[in-house]
């Protein structure tokens, strides 16, 4: 299947040949998908979170089949920002499409340790990941109190080199304030959403199914729920937005650049059909033909607001 | 058939027996899998429920590469394999694999190899028992220090807590001591009471099964310096390393992760026992 | 099928024959569903929420199916608390179970004027619903803002006779400041969750689903961040917790009592299931015989929390 | 069979075809249902896969109370009918029935109806119109003062976007004159332009189809003051009257809700086309 010209984008001063991404932590470093699916037609790989040194990640069991979903308590295992400099950005160097690295830390000091390492690296843009339920400061997740994550944001862009895309977290009140206090902080772009703290309990066996008793919920069963954020955060802010959670068909990706996403990123979808990606992308050249549409970018925040 | 994908292929249920209560003999018409797997591997099984999203690994019990069809015995432990046990011949799923590494064989030729499996974990030890049985040993030296070719010998030890299952099949590949529970058949007590009570002293084991097992045989092995590869389960998102779901803890940091976490999907399901942190 | 003693709870002073309650607005006045279910058999109704004067709710269409779930703008039409006290209370007389009445308003006077309109109603407590999206104060919604929700409480408990539930929602950063909010205030029992906001676009004709573009998202997607909340809340507070959100089967129900609730509410279940009430109740009853455990308040976040 | 449940039963598909692209004809053994249904009523059928919670609400095209058999008539629109057209004769489904009213038949007694249907509207005024042409009509006084038996004189207005179908069903039970939007069958047009083209002037309709159809009858009805009920449809949840997703807007208080909504599921699906506040 031939590139489609339609579907480009533009990303914060990037060019993706289509809005088709790879949610972080669901596609390792492409590497392992690569044999299922071309890496080439992507718009961009988004790769696993990836720390200033390796972190070990949560016990087992780590996830959890819901219904319509999964949860996650992976714990942002990662062999640290060397071993992916060496290994993951040549390997995906070798394929045609852009390479966003996914950033975590503890503190705002090994965020910016990570982000200042990839400055003189070929990546393209780094998203920070400021809403996994593990990294606190203070006992306040850096992704739902807004002044922190602004402030984190101003760390994060004085020192990178690429576009910073901040990664929001869906445990809060206000959206809309989120995205504005990154947007504050200089942001280029904000993806969300990330996973929805859940939690599951075995009943037989009276416990908790993962080891870390709650995880973050993602798969099909979230998507209504993200698809209001994106909208809610595309019309709080100028800055493009990336948007994810239960992409699992092109019908649900499409519905993210109707609300007014840039970009879609697919995630646990990949787990039910690793060429889902694909589909994607040849369900949005589809429907430009359907309805006659010039290019995807007229259809960003698309939806009909009467 | 997706043409990127280089595993993937809708499989046909060929038939579907209850061999026990809620143990499945399944058997699939998946010729591009079956071409490709070795014993010790596993497939990945998408459930036609939309409301399933992740895929459920089943070992292979048996491979006919020629023929085009595995065979996988499996459990019903919960609403997925209780859907696939309602599947009927006829039916397709689609597929993913053969996955992992499988069984070391080249370790086993021309060795007394003991298999050991516990309920579940038997099955794949079947089609290890087949290759390894039907394999052609090694040439080595005999007592008499002429170069002979040594066959491979297979045991088979199989625990349960009471009914058996897979042991006629067993034993048309080797020995067979069986452990039940409740000592309704063989030895009463555990498969190492099984190997002690058969005064058998393995020169290599392949294991899987329960982990309490597994962590005895481990210390077991290793205090008899007996080298052991075992079979460990993980819950599994992707099944293929992408999602580090499935990782084991192990004795020394991992290459790929770095970490001391190894990940069951692709750098196991077998490991070396002396590999693993079981806890 | 018999009543099971070993299944009673006592609710904020309340004895329930059993934990199963319904959840408000997906049983009507409990009349549409006495054709299909005993109501008999339940721990309690709670009713539609009613207001102190007539609510015309949302225009159509109110609800969308999403995957494993739905979104509802029904906008808590209801016929006001005249009729209610004419109508729906007699009708719930009938029956042997008890009777909570859900209430909602734009402003602490309309909460308050349903309030005291029931003190002398032989109704056996109050759910205020200070969690539907559609209900604002000054901006804020009653049920994201701890200090306004304490307010409101305690308003309520001044005008209120009988013991008063305060519903939160989910839509928020932190559960556990919501519950202590409520507890503050004199809440004698909080329940949760209520709807997540989600939004379904309709991709083909470019439109919101629901004539209110967002609607609340309920059914079986929900449970796991159900669990989680009530679970949280629970550690948060000493008052007794109503589990709900997305409840299918009794095993979805037990998660509550075990994360901590002392009764669960069941809500969409019954559009897809009008009997599984009594389905929950059997269902509890032989979970308890399976295991040898005397009575069900022995569960009661019994989860293992080594 | 659940005691407690009033009209919840387990359907069995007797045969699906499709009659039209994408529109199939299924008959269903329920005898319960059967036995009360009566025509302008619905039944909520729940799908089998999980991820759907909600039930489908279809109108009853037939009924066969005797045989115990219900015929729905219904066109594939999205994921759960096409789930349904997926079914095969011999499944079963749960279902819950019969909702609603019903067209009041015993004001058509003995007079000129005028059954109206567009599209997907039509099939529930085949099991109308049969009953209607069997009754007995009413007695009343012919031209010459003279007590008679008025027999009920039934015909089908059918509006089609091109291909028609259920036709010769409607024709053996009265007069059809057909619309169709590409004039391929009948009136080019509406079934309005049908109406005036034949110069038909109804004495009582009953209406089923898309809105701008039932908008433009209910003002030819009001102009003409002709008697019209209308069948109407809304997203449901409950089916019963419990949740108060289905409203349609009236034109006065309604008693139930005591504001201007009424439940297509229980106050409907047919209503006085006065009642109605169509927009
Ligand atoms: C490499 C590997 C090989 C396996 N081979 C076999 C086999 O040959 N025969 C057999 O009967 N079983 C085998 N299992 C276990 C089998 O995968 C589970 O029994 C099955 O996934 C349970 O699914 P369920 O929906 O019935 O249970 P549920 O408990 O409803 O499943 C919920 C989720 O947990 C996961 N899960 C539940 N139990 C296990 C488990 N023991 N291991 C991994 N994931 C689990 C499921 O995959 C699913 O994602 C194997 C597991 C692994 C990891
Ligand atoms: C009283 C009544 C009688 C009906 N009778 C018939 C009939 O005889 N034949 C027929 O083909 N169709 C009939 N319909 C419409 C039929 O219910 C819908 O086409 C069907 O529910 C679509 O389901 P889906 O999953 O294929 O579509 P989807 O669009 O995927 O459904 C998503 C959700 O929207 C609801 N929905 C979608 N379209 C409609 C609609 N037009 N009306 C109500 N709900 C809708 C579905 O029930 C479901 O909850 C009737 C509707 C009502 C309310
Ligand atoms: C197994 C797993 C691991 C994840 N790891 C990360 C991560 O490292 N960094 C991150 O920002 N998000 C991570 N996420 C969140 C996803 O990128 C995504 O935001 C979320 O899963 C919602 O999208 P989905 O429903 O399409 O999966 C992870 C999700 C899953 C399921
Ligand atoms: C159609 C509908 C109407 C509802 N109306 C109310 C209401 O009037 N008051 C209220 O407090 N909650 C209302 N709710 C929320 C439910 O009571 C419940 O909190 C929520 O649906 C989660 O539970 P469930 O997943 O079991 O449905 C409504 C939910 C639905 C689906
Ligand atoms: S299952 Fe994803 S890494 Fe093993
Ligand atoms: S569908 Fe619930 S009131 Fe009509």
């Amino acid at each position: 299947m031939m590139n489609d010209d339609r579907l480009k984008v533009n990303l914060a001063g990037i060019e993706l040949k289509n809005p088709v991404m790879t949610a972080s932590g669901t596609f390792g470093s492409g590497a392992e998908y690569s044999e299922y699916t071309d890496l080439n037609r992507l718009g961009a790989v988004v790769t696993k979170g990836v720390a200033s040194v390796p972190w070990p990640g949560n016990p087992t069991p780590r996830i959890a089949e819901v219904y319509g979903g999964m949860l996650n308590a992976v714990g942002l295992q990662n062999p640290g920002i060397d071993v992916f400099c060496e290994r993951d950005i040549p390997f995906l160097k070798k394929y045609d499409t852009r390479i966003i690295v996914n950033v975590c830390g503890h503190s705002e000091e090994e965020y910016v340790d990570v982000v200042r390492r990839l400055a003189d690296e070929p990546v393209d843009a780094l998203e920070i990941n400021i809403s996994c339920p593990n990294v606190r400061e203070g006992g306040i997740a850096f992704g739902t109190d807004p002044a922190t994550a602004e402030k984190i944001t101003k760390a994060c862009k004085r020192a990178a080199r690429q576009p910073v895309i901040m990664k929001l977290s869906p445990n809060v009140t206000s959206i809309a304030d989120m995205a504005r206090a990154v947007e504050a902080g200089g942001a280029d772009a904000i993806s969300l959403i990330n996973t929805i703290t859940g939690m599951k309990i075995d009943v037989s066996r009276r416990k908790f199914v993962l080891a870390n008793r709650t995880g973050g919920m993602s798969g099909p069963a979230i998507h209504p729920v993200a698809v209001r954020m994106v909208y809610e955060a595309a019309h709080a802010v100028k800055i493009p937005v990336i948007g994810m959670g239960g992409i699992h068909s092109w019908e649900d990706a499409m519905e993210f650049i109707l609300a007014g996403a840039t970009a879609v990123a697919v995630g646990t979808a990949n787990f039910t059909d690793p060429t889902i990606t694909e589909k994607i992308i040849d369900g949005f050249s589809a429907y430009l033909d359907r309805y006659g549409i010039e290019q995807i970018t007229d259809l960003i925040g698309a939806v009909d607001n009467t | 058939m997706e043409k990127t994908m280089k595993h993937m292929e809708t499989a046909r249920i060929l038939s579907q027996t209850e061999i026990l209560d809620g143990i499945w003999d399944m058997r699939l018409e998946a010729p591009e899998a079956a071409a490709l797997a070795v014993p010790g591997q596993f497939v990945n099984l998408y459930l036609p429920d939309a409301a399933r999203i992740l895929p459920r690994p089943i070992s292979l019990c048996g491979i006919d590469a020629e023929k085009g069809i595995l065979r996988l015995v499996y459990r019903v432990s919960g609403g997925g394999t209780q859907e696939l046990a309602a599947m009927k011949a006829g039916a397709t799923l689609r597929m993913m694999g053969p996955l992992g590494n499988g069984f070391p064989l080249e370790e086993a030729a021309g060795r007394r190899v003991t298999l050991i499996g516990g309920g579940i974990g038997i099955p794949p030890l079947l089609e290890t028992a087949r290759v390894l049985h039907e394999s052609e040993g090694v040439t080595g030296k005999d007592s008499d220090g002429e170069l002979r070719m040594q066959p491979t010998h297979v045991t088979g030890v199989l625990g349960y807590r009471s009914k058996t299952f897979l042991v006629p099949e067993f034993a048309s590949y080797g020995d067979v001591m069986i452990a039940t529970e409740d000592g309704s058949t063989g030895t009463k007590g555990n498969v190492l009471d099984a190997l002690r009570e058969n005064g058998c002293v393995p020169e290599i084991i392949f294991a899987c099964g329960p982990l309490p097992m597994l962590r005895a045989l481990k210390a077991f092995a290793v205090e008899k310096q007996i080298p052991c590869w075992i079979s460990m389960e993980e819950r599994m998102a992707c099944g293929i390393g992408a999602c580090l779901a499935c990782v084991c803890k192990t004795t020394e940091v991992d290459g790929h992760s770095h970490v001391r976490n190894a990940r069951v999907c692709t750098d196991g399901p077998v490991f070396r026992a002396e590999q693993l942190d079981l806890g």
